[in-house]
């Protein structure tokens, strides 16, 4: 049985990881980088090793330093959150090979699912849809044409070992068609060392749907419904909801099925998701698999009432599902926003620094899993996500309306962020009725990017304490007689009026 | 004597009539107010007026008369004009050339990529530098047909924010 | 329908009543005491008034000064929250006179109810099984003697207009009768201005159980089952959870019943709670009626998915409940934990002061109900109640487990809270085992008040950071020229030894 | 030279042998340790140590050489002791009395009641003063037979903490 786990991630699900280990009993120990001394999750762990330098390539993507911390603590297992090493299957199968159980699944699921190709492949074999296209991957130009042709516009070229929208193109019609294979061939040989790209029909108007899947080793597989991902900036999420609006009883039914399907078809162990694109239609096809913990999975674990954490260690133990799929139920509706360090009303360009003052939003029906503190400097060198809000209501309209009360509550000074940016979408009549797709912030562009208008009220508000802040600080520095003048009350002020001056 | 603020492009005078203790008169522009204000934790404010609850949270500036002042409504930056300040914006008045002739990036990051070199001729859009932070990277371009005058900064280096990297000329 | 809506309370509980207006779009407005001006309540409140001087009784407690603070905000409800005017039949009364909402129950309900005698007679009379004892108050000290042999000891002798374990004795024997008689009498008189007393058999090994309802203006009324609250310091609840580690599904069953015709006999309006007293044999008596938001709710909302707050405002606005007994279910285990200002090591002695750091607890399934913030002066003026923790679990073992690490991660310093002294409570065999009553805390003092051993690895550790912290401050205020020479990095160490002198 | 640290009721010895950076090398009586501290935020230190991840909490007390320490274990009352200290520790020792003769209330609260006079003789058990904080009533009492001899707070008062209210004799 695990005893000890080492977590091999920062952030917010370094610590997320941690507290179910906690709750477990499981000894702690962190990894970090230079950049990450002061990082929560140093504070956090019970243990904590230096890896290497701020760059991920030279620590957290670094596999010989942190099962060197691995092997100094320890520890008899390594949860790697999400992002960095935690799809990487010469990592499942190193940890194999030095005897530490890597919670989450094999190299070969891992490989598998990760080239794009090869788990169309697979899926089409085990006769779960795939978005129309190649289950080859293209590299004559002819060829590309010919398919081009066969498969019609729009289409999307995409690299096989793609993700976060690099060596991704959409292809509107016949004369774009070689400059934009050229360009998503280069791009993903840049970002990935592999210029594998294939084609696929492109789905107008797509939603994106995942399913959350848990495996044992005993052969059991259940998921737990749906989340949708369909608000999106940059290819990334930003909200998640469960259950999706666009969701019927039968489609989820359906689709459920499908997902358990492809787990088991490359013998799936863990936790892990598939993920889909869904038409306006309802037609639905499998876009890919994580084989990891997803960043949205707490609303899953609201809804279910299931900790994922707690599942994936006690699977990783070699112990089968403590519950079986007929017992699952969704309860009520919960909301992810994720919070970022960045600048919406810049590209969403993103802002690393110095967090002087944090709120964070409390009380019923709120989860909140963040890392930032005050005086907290966030480095340049990872992911801009700060926190994720999680919100929960008996129905879609409270889980929203108690959104908007969190986002309200929620302020960070230091640092730009994307709070202001999730409230108004909250206001948007198509969230509101459940009717958006990953068009969705393009299509509100409009109302999205501007600034709520405020009466002057708020504008002389802010005057004033700007100017006491700045009174005060300057009578520190050099102090006239006037504050003992003033110690009166308030009752002297029509006499007093116009005898101060400053 | 009063001071002026300037709240994004708004230009405003504002007086202290009377203070004591959290209580406060003042006027701004021809309004005046009577206010319950206290600053609950550092840079934090609770002003009452007319029964209202306003929250206003500031983050000072480069100098001590700069401020981001966040309120529920929306983020200002506010500066306060006193008579030396406006000397020295009088002063500046016309002879500042902002912009255009140099590009700062607006975050730290790290540079990836320069690829231009000193006397080039470049063409409005034309990448300039790349700059990474936080695993996105940023291309900063010309914006008219330029000559590339210096680079101050090297590739793999680290910027900060509002650090100047090429001139143009 | 209810839009503005005036919080008569303070803490904790009148920024949890403010969440919920929020998220029903209702306007909050908040009041304040003299001693409040930097209360959260008042920067949360949308609007906030002042109403008086810091006692109680010229603010919280003044109801022409709260009457005039919903007049001139144009606030058309009050919610009380609890304690202060909560269960005062005067202030309910006085609003209907005014026009405004009470959002609770009619000035009759809590009339009844408030008085002990009173509700013991009506309760006998609808059916409802009440502690044997009298339904008469007692003057003369010749009936209470032979009342006293009639009931048998132990007893309990109890003011009618009680509450917090004032005016209150139990009696052990004959011959203590009639000193305790007379010092209740006295006490009552002290504490409430009237010496009604009753004499009621005592419950040995009682369980403290309450009963959740929800009565609408149409004559619905339903129960969101039971809290256990029987671990207590001074009458007074620290822990609760539901499900009760003691209820059985049959018992769950009668009770709700019995709970539900309670409120039916006094025609109840809105939220409440009946109190049971139940024996170890489970056995089980009406002890009283509280006609208001408990303190406790929070695990209720947990494990029912019910904002009660949000059920209190639809019932003041006159419309039906949403829902039905039979829709309700328990959904797993929720715990809360009531956080104090106070030292525990010294007879819980009550801790007013300013808080100079905070960590909450955070994280799935964590609910943090709190009002206190860095640099607040908790108050010396009105109850140590800082915040309340709650944790849900799937199962009683996964929510303790979860409390535990939730109070770890909790970190308040400036003044002295019971964390450290609730964190042993998660350790003790009794508590883990769900087998206790209301002497718990008696029972387990050995190992409650006894601090955790320690290594002195912790005191070296608390010893280097002082002196680390100490050495940094002179040299701050003193400096001298070692830091120059100390900036080389950590390999010159071997060279550098015992070159320093501070 | 090398401090002592009083820490409850041990008092050790403590040497800064080396510092780079964070990394600091010093030792607790005949313990040496080789750590990693750094401060987080206000008061808040990290100290790595072969691995394990401590966390120690400072407020500071009535002297910058007082301390207390909250650890995840317990929480310590900490004071350094420098050569002043030792040399004011030593020249008090034997003539400090403390406690006993006078009561002092733990907390700040209000006086409500004082149910004795000056010059009254009262005995062990007796309630002297009623101190009320937080809706509780605190009663303090004499722990042996003693004279009142200075009553210094009045009914209804505010106290704050550790200040005497009244003298015994």
């Amino acid at each position: 049985m695990i005893r000890k786990v080492l977590i091999a991630n920062r952030g917010e699900i370094a610590i997320r990881v941690m507290r179910s280990c906690r709750e477990l009993g499981l000894v702690t120990v962190g990894v970090y980088s230079e950049a990450d001394r002061k990082s929560m999750h140093v504070r956090y762990a019970e243990e904590a090793y230096f890896i290497g330098p701020a760059p991920s390539k030279e620590s957290y993507l670094n596999i010989d330093n942190i099962i060197e911390a691995a092997k100094k603590s320890g520890a008899d297992a390594i949860h790697p959150g999400y992002g960095f090493l935690s799809e990487n299957a010469a990592f499942s199968d190193r940890c194999k090979q030095e005897g530490i159980i890597f919670i989450g699944p094999s190299a070969y699921c891992i490989a598998t699912m990760g080239d794009k190709i090869m788990a169309r492949q697979t899926m089409t074999k085990a006769g779960i849809p795939v978005v129309p296209g190649t289950t080859e991957k293209i590299t004559d130009e002819n060829m590309a044409l010919e398919i081009a042709g066969q498969i019609g516009f729009p289409l999307m070229i995409k690299a096989s070992a793609g993700g976060g929208g690099k060596g991704m193109r959409l292809v509107r019609d016949y004369h774009d068609m070689l400059p934009s294979f050229r360009t998503a061939k280069s791009e993903a040989m840049n970002a990935f060392g592999n210029d594998s790209v294939y084609i696929e029909k492109y789905i107008e108007s797509p939603h994106h749907i995942e399913f959350q899947i848990l495996a044992d080793r005993q052969g059991n597989v259940i998921h737990l419904f749906e989340r949708e991902c369909s608000i999106q900036r940059r290819h990334q999420k930003v909200i998640e909801e469960t259950p999706s609006p666009l969701m019927t009883p039968e489609l989820r039914n359906e689709m459920g099925k499908f997902a358990i399907a492809a787990a088991k078809a490359v013998n799936y162990e863990g936790a892990g998701t598939i993920e889909f694109i869904v038409s306006d239609a309802l037609e639905y096809y499998f876009l890919e698999m994580n084989t990891r913990l997803q960043v949205e999975h707490p609303i899953t674990e609201r809804v279910v009432g299931v900790d994922l954490v707690k599942e994936q260690i006690n699977i990783a133990n070699g112990l089968p599902l403590t519950f079986r799929q007929e017992e699952l139920r969704q309860n009520g509706h919960a909301i992810q926003c994720r919070i970022y360090a960045e600048d919406p009303d810049h590209d969403f360009m993103p802002q690393p620094g110095v967090v002087t003052h944090i709120t964070v939003p409390l009380g019923l029906g709120v989860r909140y899993d963040g890392y930032v503190y005050e005086g907290y400097e966030i480095p340049m060198h990872y992911d801009p996500l700060i926190s994720k809000l999680i919100s929960w209501g008996k129905t879609r309209p409270e889980s929203i309306a108690r959104m908007r009360r969190a986002l309200y509550e929620y302020k960070i000074t230091g640092v730009k962020t994307n709070i202001k940016f999730l409230e108004r979408i909250m206001d948007i009549p198509d969230f509101i009725e459940g009717k958006y797709n990953t068009h969705f912030i393009e299509k509100n562009n409009d109302r999205l990017f501007t600034p709520k208008l405020c009466g002057t009220e708020y504008e002389d508000m802010a005057m004033i304490a700007c100017f006491i802040d700045y009174l005060d600080k300057i009578e520190k520095v050099q102090p006239r007689k006037f504050t003992d003048g003033l110690a009166s009350t308030w009752k002297d002020f029509g006499r007093k009026r116009s005898v101060l001056r400053l | 004597m009063a001071y002026e603020i300037k709240l994004e492009h708004r230009t405003a005078r504002i007086e202290l009539l009377n203070r004591a203790g959290n209580k406060v008169l003042l006027a701004v522009d021809d309004l005046k107010y009577e206010l319950d204000v206290v600053m609950l934790e550092k840079g934090i404010y609770s002003i009452l007026y007319n029964g209202h609850s306003y929250n206003v949270e500031l983050i000072e500036g480069a100098s001590n008369r700069e401020y981001i002042a966040n309120t529920f409504a929306r983020s200002f930056v506010a500066e306060i004009i006193d008579a030396e300040t406006k000397y020295l914006h009088n002063r500046l008045q016309g002879t500042e050339h902002k912009g255009e002739n140099e590009i700062s990036s607006p975050m730290p990051g790290k540079v990836v990529k320069i690829p231009v070199s000193v006397g080039e001729n470049v063409t409005a859009g034309q990448t300039l530098i790349v700059v990474e932070a936080m695993k996105m990277q940023s291309e900063f371009k010309a914006t008219a047909d330029r000559i590339v005058k210096e680079i101050l900064v090297n590739e793999g280096e680290t910027v900060n924010t509002h650090q100047i990297m090429i001139k143009l000329g």
